[in-house]
């Protein structure tokens, strides 16, 4: 039996041996060390974790926790050192190792020129350390560590080209908007603590749903406070702003980090604290609104970006709002679906476009692109692989986790089916204006990049192909429903963790995930199925073709100002600015020339020059004459034996 | 008045008178002399105070070493008189001779109280006996008699290391 | 206390003075004779009584009339009261640690039982060491008033001589007392009183060797005359000095001399006791009186024949044979004795 | 036959008075030090008196280690007068005012 804490400590050790000797051992050390230390976690993990899969799906779900110490004993709070494995952090587990060490595969390609190529490493290990605490963590505080460290990482490979202001810029951003969710996760920690006297998975869950009524008025702050620091980590309204700017990093990061895996731990939580959310229609509620808004604004900015990347980067959180979405409803299992399957995707599109921007030469304007399918046939077969499966057509794997959130969402509401619904068809028209302005029609970048275009190396195209095989099949692990009761292994898997909500105890309106009707589902399916292909034609028709852009062109003419809005990303960094940054500043160098510098420091220079006229004034008997001292002495001891006689005793 | 008494008042008055010279005297050598006569009275009024002992102390150590030494340093440095210089803090002497004026006083008042000190610690000591002093002094005071031969052994240092670099004649005692 | 008690309390201590004082022709007779024999010279011979020339007895007698009637000069810029004063600072020191030793046992005398020293004070040991400690204010200020660069240096020698070697010498003292468990000589003696073997120079040789080196140290005799020695200072202290006041530095010598002696012989020599032989009564104290004497003056030939035999210490010599063989030799000495005295053999 | 009390503490006081007026009129260092000395020797005087009224060797104790204590610090303060006398040529405390701002 492999031990759970080998896991991330074997990453750990591949950042140490990186991050302290990879610069003066060069490239094949940190090679061997940084790839080699993930790969040997993925092999272990999946040694752990096929038995443990087989047992779930034997009927054996029962988590397992290893403790290996106490890490803090105060009055009646207790913490342990604990990992945890059940059939949500397996999933995690499963899908955290096999992409990351994809994406560590792809990187050896995609940076094999960079100066920092030990730095690079060493982070990123650091992030497979940190994830796998988070995923594996028996308590909040071990899973809170995690989250700190993959917020670092993030930090820190977002800033990797550290010595570009832009780059740097944008790992503050991310470091600081992270921050402000993260003190509402330890705000709800604390609430945590303070409640159950612990922070173990294994007693606090329970607890709560032992004894629903008596704990159901803390959990919406609980809840809710948990979901900020979740909005921080996934890139959720408001505190999104950071994850478009977050591209500013190395592509494979963006694949790893900021698509695959870090940003879905909010999604993460928000399961793993399913009995917390089920208990709070509220929290629910405020899940819900907030997923589905996201999905569709971010779905409408992805529209109008020219930057592959920021495409993506919007794209991503879409997703992530439709994962929100979905567990807002109660559809926690879905939502854990959909992470599985944009995992796949996403990186892929992410590794797709690092591919395309590898063959341009840095180059991530998509209007300087097209016709590239003939120069990059891999990375183009692959992405259309991607492109189809975010669009949700079927057989593809996003066709089978959406459908199953909308699925759900239409079952709770219809009108945030109809966001969601509308940002799938965005969705399909904004991913296929990608494929289309990227590998059709000719060439509008320099003759120089013309010549320079290749494709990639197989250390990149090989991850690439094996996850297009998962985006294209990872979907059948979560059939519909409608194929059978047992179709769906997802389900199967994790209804013991999360079990499906049934009755409408804690949802208001006693909406019933189960009760839909066959024919409504296929209704459903057909529905989105059809707005997929229409986002896709309007896509063809606007950017393919001899007339390429004239349509958008002309929409742009009618409607100036929405466009303006929308490629402006509707103005929210401004916004934020105005409102935020602007007041918070002033108030700031208020505080600085104000309080700091008048009220402290003057208290200070007072004290100061309080003492020096003292000094001043008591220099004076500091003749340097010894008479003069002896003098004083003597009159201090008259004084104080004249006090002494004349005192009563 | 017996006769104690009187030999007491006696050097009393002597150490009192030579004490004085010593503080008027302009020529350090002679106040130094006048202050010898008077640590001599004062041996003498150990001795009326059955203190035989601290009487020879203090004429070997005192007289004998301290007071050489002393004269030794004014020597060596050949202090001659007291040269007059204008004071430049006149309210010295005003102060100091308030002050001197004041303590004494103050003192004085409570010598008046002296009567009221009556014996507690058993017997008084034997006329001249040295063995039970020396018995005290070496169980009951042997331990601060260990730690000022420390201190003698760090003062004969410090006064080595002050005085190194010109070699005199002189030792400490 | 009647009349004949007054007497006998004044009579007690003027004794041994006065017979010190009255020595000290004698010794300087003797001591120019002992130069002679040593030196293989007749020494002065020929003054005598009314023609008899009496081994040159007469010599003193002379010297003393020549101190009286030369001039007697005081130096200019001499400190005249510091410099009158000196020489009696030193000769009174000399003379008083005489009160205070031994020099017979108590005997009766018209009824009374009269012990034979000046005073026995509980600390009579340390007396004769507080006083002949304050000689060295005569001999600084005597070289310091005189206003003479060789005075100067002759005063600070012996001032440096003097307190170096009381060290070694008290601390060998501390052997005796420890051994005779009091500073009373009288206690001193007679701890020394039942056989050779009790005598304090037997168990404490080495003190013994300390005590008398740094006796002779003390008295600033060759070869301890560093303080006036003649060829380097000419005169050292005593330079300046002439007539009268020369002769009572004179005479102190050879009174300290004489104590330096009588304190050796109480000390490690049982003083005025003989073993084995105790007469009692006035005989018998008058028997000891002479005994004590007889062991006084032996130690007086004995200073004698050093000051004719050995040359004279270079004044580093001085200082290192007092600071590092005297004063470790003298703590050997004490340890040795509190190991007897602590094992029950003293 | 015995010493009042009141005798040596008047005694005491007086040479206590004496040895403050020199050491805070005199500007010799050396007559400053030895009216300290003085001072000490009046305190001693003191103890002993105390010592004497009271019984026991518990003064008499005292006044020894004074005394000792006396004995190194002259040494010491001795020596810096020289070391003082050496670099200032000097020892009138008007004219050395190390201590000064």
């Amino acid at each position: 039996m492999i031990p759970l804490w080998l896991l991330p400590l074997l990453p750990f050790a591949g950042f140490l041996l990186c991050g302290l000797l990879g610069r003066r051992l060069g490239k094949t050390f940190v090679t061997v060390c940084g790839v080699g230390s993930v790969a040997l976690t993925t092999v272990l993990a999946y040694a752990r974790l096929v038995p443990y899969a087989a047992g779930v799906f034997g009927g054996n779900a029962a988590p397992v926790v290893e403790r290996y110490g106490s890490w803090i004993r105060a009055g009646n709070v207790a913490v342990d050192f604990a990992m945890r494995l059940d059939p949500l952090s397996a999933l995690m587990l499963s899908f955290v190792t096999f992409v990351g060490l994809l994406i560590h595969v792809y990187s050896v390609g995609y940076m094999h020129a960079e100066e920092g190529y030990w730095r690079y490493f060493s982070y990123l290990n650091l992030f497979m350390f940190s994830m796998l605490t988070l995923v594996l963590g028996a308590n909040f505080l071990i899973l809170f560590v995690g989250w700190e460290g993959v917020g670092l990482c993030s930090y820190l490979l977002i800033a990797f080209d550290y010595q570009k202001e832009s780059s740097a810029r944008a790992g503050r951003k991310a470091f600081v908007a992270n921050r402000v969710g993260d003190f509402g996760f330890l705000i709800g920690l604390f609430l945590i603590l303070g409640l159950f006297g612990t922070l173990e998975f294994d007693r606090i869950f329970p607890a709560a749903a032992a004894a629903p009524g008596r704990f159901a008025p803390a959990m919406t702050a609980i809840a809710l406070c948990l979901f900020v620091g979740a909005c921080g980590k996934s890139a959720q309204l408001p505190l999104y702003v950071w994850l478009p700017d977050a591209m500013a990093g190395p592509t494979p990061v963006s694949a790893l980090i900021h698509a695959a895996t870090m940003v879905t731990a909010g999604v993460y939580v928000v399961a793993r604290a399913n009995v917390f959310f089920r208990l709070s229609p509220t929290a629910m509620a405020v899940v819900a609104i907030v997923g589905g808004a996201t999905a569709l604004f971010a779905a409408i900015i992805g529209t109008a970006q020219t930057d592959i990347k920021k495409v993506l980067a919007y794209s991503t959180i879409s997703q992530l709002g439709y994962m929100f979405l979905a567990c807002g409803v109660g559809a926690f299992v879905a939502g854990m679906f959909h992470v599985l399957t944009h995992a796949f995707f996403k990186a892929l599109l992410f590794l797709g476009s690092g591919s395309v921007i590898h063959g341009m030469g840095g180059e991530q304007d998509m209007r300087r692109m097209g016709g590239l399918r003939r120069a990059l046939p891999v990375t183009f077969w692959t992405f259309l692989a991607a492109t189809l499966a975010i669009a949700g057509i079927p057989i593809w794997a996003g066709f089978f986790s959406k459908d199953e959130i909308l699925g759900a969402v239409f079952a709770r509401n219809p009108i945030l089916w109809g966001i969601g619904f509308l940002a799938a068809g965005l969705t399909s028209f904004y991913m296929f204006r990608v494929v289309y302005l990227t590998f059709f029609g000719t060439f509008r970048g320099t003759e120089e990049e013309k010549r320079h275009l290749h494709e990639s190396p197989p250390s990149m195209t090989i991850p690439l192909v094996i996850l297009a095989v998962l985006s294209t099949a990872g979907g059948l692990v979560g059939l519909p429903a409608l194929l059978g009761p047992r179709a769906n292994l997802f389900h199967r898997f994790l209804d013991p963790i999360v079990p499906p909500i049934t009755g409408g105890a804690a949802l208001g309106r006693g909406a019933q995930v189960a009760e839909l009707s066959r024919g409504t589902e296929i209704a459903l399916i057909a529905a989105s199925v059809g707005i997929a292909l229409l986002g896709w034609i309007v896509a063809r028709v606007c950017y393919s073709g001899d007339r390429a852009g004239t349509i958008p062109e002309r929409f742009v003419r009618a409607f100036p100002g929405v466009h303006l809005l929308v490629s402006n990303k509707f103005y929210v960094d401004e916004l934020y600015e105005a409102v935020i940054y602007r007041p918070f500043r002033r108030l700031s160098r208020m505080f600085w020339k104000v309080v700091d510098t008048l009220v402290i420091d003057g208290l200070i220079n007072a004290g100061s020059f309080l003492v020096e006229l003292s000094g001043d004034l008591l220099r004076f008997f500091t003749t340097g004459n010894v008479r003069n001292y002896a003098l004083t002495f003597l009159l201090g001891i008259v004084a104080l034996l004249a006090y002494l006689g004349w005192a009563p005793r | 008045m017996n006769a104690a008494r009187l030999i007491f008042d006696l050097a009393g008055a002597v150490a009192f008178v030579f004490a004085a010279v010593m503080v008027v005297h302009r020529n350090p050598i002679k106040s130094l002399l006048a202050i010898v006569v008077s640590f001599f009275a004062l041996a003498a009024g150990f001795v009326l105070l059955s203190a035989p002992f601290l009487a020879a102390i203090q004429v070997i150590v005192y007289a004998g070493a301290i007071l050489v030494l002393f004269l030794f340093v004014t020597m060596l440095l050949n202090l001659q008189t007291e040269e007059e210089t204008a004071d430049r803090r006149p309210f010295q002497k005003l102060f100091a001779l308030v002050g001197i004026v004041a303590l004494a006083a103050i003192l004085l008042s409570d010598v008046r109280r002296s009567g009221e000190i009556t014996g507690t610690s058993g017997q008084p000591p034997a006329t001249g006996a040295v063995e039970p002093l020396a018995r005290a002094l070496f169980s009951q005071a042997a331990l601060p008699f260990e730690a000022v031969s420390v201190l003698l052994l760090a003062s004969l240092t410090g006064a080595y290391v002050l005085m190194r670099r010109e070699r005199s004649g002189s030792a400490a005692p | 206390m009647s009349a004949a008690d007054w007497v006998i309390v004044v009579l007690r201590p003027l004794v041994p003075v006065l017979g010190a004082a009255m020595a000290v022709p004698v010794l300087t007779w003797a001591e120019r004779r002992g130069a002679g024999l040593i030196q293989d010279r007749p020494g002065p011979n020929r003054v005598g009584f009314f023609g008899w020339r009496a081994f040159g007895l007469g010599q003193p007698l002379a010297d003393a009339l020549k101190f009286f009637f030369k001039e007697d000069i005081t130096p200019d810029n001499a400190d005249a009261f510091l410099y009158t004063l000196a020489p009696w600072i030193v000769m009174f020191s000399a003379l008083v640690g005489f009160a205070v030793i031994p020099y017979g046992p108590p005997i009766p005398i018209a009824g009374r039982i009269v012990p034979l020293v000046g005073a026995d004070v509980p600390i009579g040991a340390l007396f004769i060491f507080a006083m002949t400690g304050l000689s060295v204010y005569g001999i600084v200020l005597a070289g310091w008033s005189s206003n003479n660069k060789y005075s100067l240096m002759g005063g600070f020698r012996s001032a440096a001589q003097v307190i170096s070697y009381e060290l070694a010498m008290t601390t060998a003292a501390a052997g005796v007392f420890l051994s005779s468990s009091s500073l009373r000589l009288t206690r001193v003696v007679e701890a020394q009183h039942a056989s050779f073997l009790r005598w304090n120079v037997v168990p404490q040789f080495f003190g013994f060797v300390v005590f008398t080196i740094a006796a002779f140290a003390e008295t600033n005799r060759v070869p301890f005359d560093l303080a006036e020695a003649d060829a380097e200072l000419v005169g050292g202290y005593h330079t300046e000095y002439s007539a009268f006041k020369f002769g009572a530095f004179f005479m102190a010598e050879y009174i300290a001399m004489t104590v330096g002696s009588a304190f050796i012989v109480t000390m490690y020599f049982g003083g005025w006791s003989l073993p084995f032989f105790h007469p009692t009564g006035l005989f018998g104290g008058l028997v000891s009186v002479a005994v004590f004497a007889a062991k006084t003056a032996f130690f007086l030939l004995v200073f004698i024949w050093v000051r004719w035999t050995l040359p004279r210490f270079r004044y580093d010599q001085l200082m290192r044979l007092g600071w590092k063989v005297l004063l470790p030799l003298a703590f050997a000495n004490l340890l040795w004795t509190a190991l007897l005295v602590r094992s029950g053999v003293l | 036959m015995s010493v009042p009390l009141t005798d040596v503490l008047v005694v005491s006081v007086a040479l206590f008075a004496l040895g403050l007026a020199g050491a805070l009129l005199r500007r010799n260092a050396i007559t400053i030090f030895l009216s300290i000395e003085l001072m000490l020797n009046a305190a001693n005087l003191a103890i002993v008196g105390f010592g004497a009224k009271v019984g026991g060797y518990q003064g008499q104790i005292v006044v020894f280690f004074a005394i000792v204590v006396a004995a190194a610090e002259a040494a010491v303060g001795l020596a810096i007068f020289v070391a003082v006398f050496r670099h200032h040529e000097t020892i009138d405390v008007n004219k050395i005012n190390l201590l000064k701002w």
